[in-house]
């Protein structure tokens, strides 16, 4: 059942690929600003760089998070998703694997191309690579709490920054930090293992969470 | 409940199978959430709803298996065709239907030659058809049918009339939200007045 | 289950009303003891001078600021749990405040930090962490506003609360780990050698003078609350009748 | 007493600053609860005083005031 909501979703973002790509563009602009901002010492940008490059996943994360349950809301498919016969996280997992596959992983694939920006050493531009692999789907399952709180509310996108921003900061303080550590020649081991343990905690708690915020919308 | 406000009170019926229930009453009386009550969208302030005995709180997901709930909106993705909407949201289901029965509920709804046209191109009552062509394919007992009659012509709401009927003589349950008189000629008719 | 049908809001009112003077009260007293203590018993600080006093709202704010945290999510979670209304209106009642004192706090700990550090804001491991959990709050309380229907702007409040406070030592660790990474041990605003008795009793009193002023407004708030709310029941329900 | 004056060594600033912010704060949740607290008050008393006018011009203001609401 799981890889029929997650193949639906697909076939759906396939339709509308202008959507994927516009993810993607967003976060590449907001990485290519930083160094007209600060200026071109490679020195600086190699130093901001990790910050940078995760801050930019974040809010590009963010921007894709609405639409993940809304267009279901909107046409009525949600609801008969709730009525499947098997448990709603199963669904929740579905809609979020698709989601990570749709708006992340392409973030993921790109960011050590931008990286290559900051001048960043072909080591740090795999860790960074790596680090992004396993956070990013920390944002999506924790934004898919956020998601489904706001459903159908008005100012909906700015609210669901509010609710999740703060709740991602551990996975950017591990993600950046391992970056950084690379760059400064120290192993970026302990911060990966620590992204990976919020990983699972997220994996365990955002399914439930999002589908009790489901049940509670959709009343 | 609806918000602090009680919509009904003291509603004690069991339906026995093949059983028609026709759900009228004023807008804002608590038909839809009623529907929605029954098929666990929405949960009851007080009182408890038994499938074959068991509470259907209890019962979990599998209750799901015998209810089909089509609400106001049809629950039709737009960039999908009617054909890819139906078998997917079966197959989401858990009920694999393959293509050829799939596109025969499509033409026994009148949806012939539309099968594979995305549905942003469907009207509205099209739209209906696409829904209720679910009927066709699920084999649940009970339906639960939310003014799903509305934007139909009239040689639609003959066929799911026929399709009503069969549903009763299967021993199916069907419980419809709607204004319209539906003379059916199976199965025992019911009638359920909220007032607000 | 009995018990929550019984605590109905309506029933609650009143005696919310007569317990508020009995908290607002001894509030104020321990306010003025704590202070008379703070400024006048409680010696000079031979490193900091007398700047450390700010210590005496500083410190009661943060520990308040995170216990209404999760006192809030834990009445959140009852009221969904066991859909008691009075247990949810408490959490939205208690919010406010909550996010008041985290304010408080980081405004204060700023105060402290310019002359003991010379910067206003010195991301300090602590002083990070309260600075999210204002931003917890006010997720909280701007979910809650954007919910028109007070039945699922409770329940809904009551999800991001509870996932909150999972995430909190989270988020306090996670800041920590970074404190340290890039700072090494900065001197930590109370780790003074050892605190001068008066230093000490000024900081409890203080602190149960927070309290209890805490508990007395969020019975006010929550009387507002029930009172709104019945309000529309009651106009509803006559519209109705 | 143990320090001379207001100023408290250069730190006065500070101490009664943040000292005025706590006080700011709590002055302000105390008057804003008061004010929801009139602000309800007078509300009741308008829907009561709705109780007391002819049954027939109050039917008109509360259909006025009835949402159509498509359950």
């Amino acid at each position: 059942m799981l890889r029929w909501i997650v193949w639906r979703d697909l076939i759906l973002a396939w339709r509308r690929r202008s959507d994927i790509l516009s993810t993607v563009f967003f976060f590449v602009i907001v990485v290519s600003l930083f160094p007209l901002g600060i200026g071109p010492e490679t020195q600086l940008l190699r130093s901001i760089a990790p910050g940078v490059v995760w801050v930019a996943a974040l809010l590009a994360s963010m921007l894709s998070l609405g639409r993940l349950f809304a267009n279901d809301y909107q046409d009525g498919t949600l609801e008969q998703l709730l009525l499947t016969p098997q448990p709603l996280f199963l669904v929740v997992l579905g809609k979020v694997l698709a989601h990570w596959i749709i708006a992340e992983l392409p973030l993921v694939l790109i960011a050590p191309l931008v990286g290559v920006q900051f001048d960043l050493s072909k080591q740090t531009l795999w860790v960074l690579f790596v680090s992004l692999l396993l956070g990013t789907p920390i944002l999506s399952l924790i934004g898919s709490v956020g998601a489904g709180l706001t459903l159908g509310l008005r100012g909906g996108g700015v609210l669901i920054s509010i609710l999740i921003l703060p709740l991602y900061v551990p996975a950017l303080i591990f993600g950046a930090g391992a970056v950084e550590a690379t760059i400064i020649g120290v192993t970026p081991a302990p911060n990966l293992y620590l992204l990976g343990a919020f990983a699972v905690v997220s994996l365990l708690f955002a399914p439930w969470a999002a589908s009790a915020a489901l049940r509670i919308s959709l009343e | 409940m609806r918000g602090d406000r009680r919509l009904f009170r003291g509603l004690d019926l069991s339906l026995s199978p093949g059983t028609y229930v026709q759900l009228t009453g004023p807008n804002g009386s608590g038909k839809t959430s009623l529907l929605r009550i029954l098929c666990r969208l929405l949960e009851p302030a007080e009182g408890e709803i038994r499938w074959e005995g068991a509470n259907i709180r209890s019962l979990g997901e599998d209750y799901f298996t015998a209810v089909t709930y089509l609400g106001h909106r049809p629950g039709v993705k737009d960039e999908l065709s009617a054909l890819e909407n139906l078998t997917i949201a079966n197959a989401v289901n858990g009920v694999e239907v393959d293509t050829e029965n799939a596109s025969g509920a499509l033409q026994t709804m009148g949806l012939a030659g539309r099968e594979r046209l995305p549905a942003r191109f469907l009207s509205e009552g099209q739209r209906r058809r696409v829904a209720l062509a679910r009927l066709l394919v699920s084999n649940t007992r009970l339906w639960l049918l939310d003014e799903v009659l509305t934007s139909l012509d009239k040689r639609a709401v003959g066929l799911v009339r026929s399709l009503i009927e069969e549903h009763l003589n299967r021993g199916g349950i069907a419980i419809v939200a709607t204004h319209q008189e539906l003379e059916l000629s199976a199965g025992v008719t019911k009638r359920l007045e909220l007032t607000t | 289950m009995k018990l929550y049908k019984y605590a109905s809001p309506a029933m609650f009112y009143p005696v919310a009303g007569k317990m508020i003077p009995w908290f607002a009260i001894p509030a104020a007293l321990l306010f003025a003891v704590g202070l008379y203590v703070g400024f006048f018993v409680a010696p000079t600080d031979f490193q900091q001078g007398d700047a450390y006093r700010i210590m005496f709202i500083h410190v009661p704010a943060a520990w308040m600021g995170m216990f209404l945290y999760v006192l809030m999510a834990i009445y959140a979670g009852i009221g969904w749990a066991f859909n008691a209304r009075l247990s949810s209106m408490m959490a939205s009642a208690i919010a406010v405040t909550g996010a008041m004192f985290t304010l408080l706090s980081l405004v204060t700990g700023a105060f402290w930090g310019k002359p003991t550090w010379g910067t206003w804001w010195a991301w300090d491991a602590r002083m990070t962490s309260t600075l999210i959990l204002l931003f917890l709050y006010a997720g909280f309380i701007a979910l809650q506003a954007a919910i028109d229907d007070p039945r699922r702007a409770d329940r809904a409040g009551a999800v991001l609360a509870i996932v909150g406070v999972i995430n909190v030592p989270i988020i306090y660790f996670s800041v920590q780990w970074w404190n340290t990474l890039h700072q090494g041990a900065t001197i930590r605003l109370l780790g003074k050698p050892s605190i001068a008795a008066p230093m000490l009793t000024a900081l409890l009193i203080m602190l149960a003078a927070c309290w209890l002023y805490s508990v007395a407004i969020v019975l006010v708030r929550l009387r507002c609350i029930i009172l709104e709310r019945e309000q529309n029941a009651s106009r509803l329900a006559e519209v109705n009748a | 007493m143990n320090w001379p004056d207001l100023s408290m060594g250069g730190y006065g600033f500070y101490v009664w600053g943040s000292y005025l912010f706590a006080l700011v704060a709590i002055v302000w949740e105390v008057l804003s609860l008061r004010h929801r607290k009139k602000a309800l008050a007078n509300e009741a008393r308008r829907a009561v005083a709705d109780d007391d006018r002819p049954a027939a011009v109050r039917t008109t203001v509360l259909r006025g005031s009835t949402n159509e609401t498509t359950s």
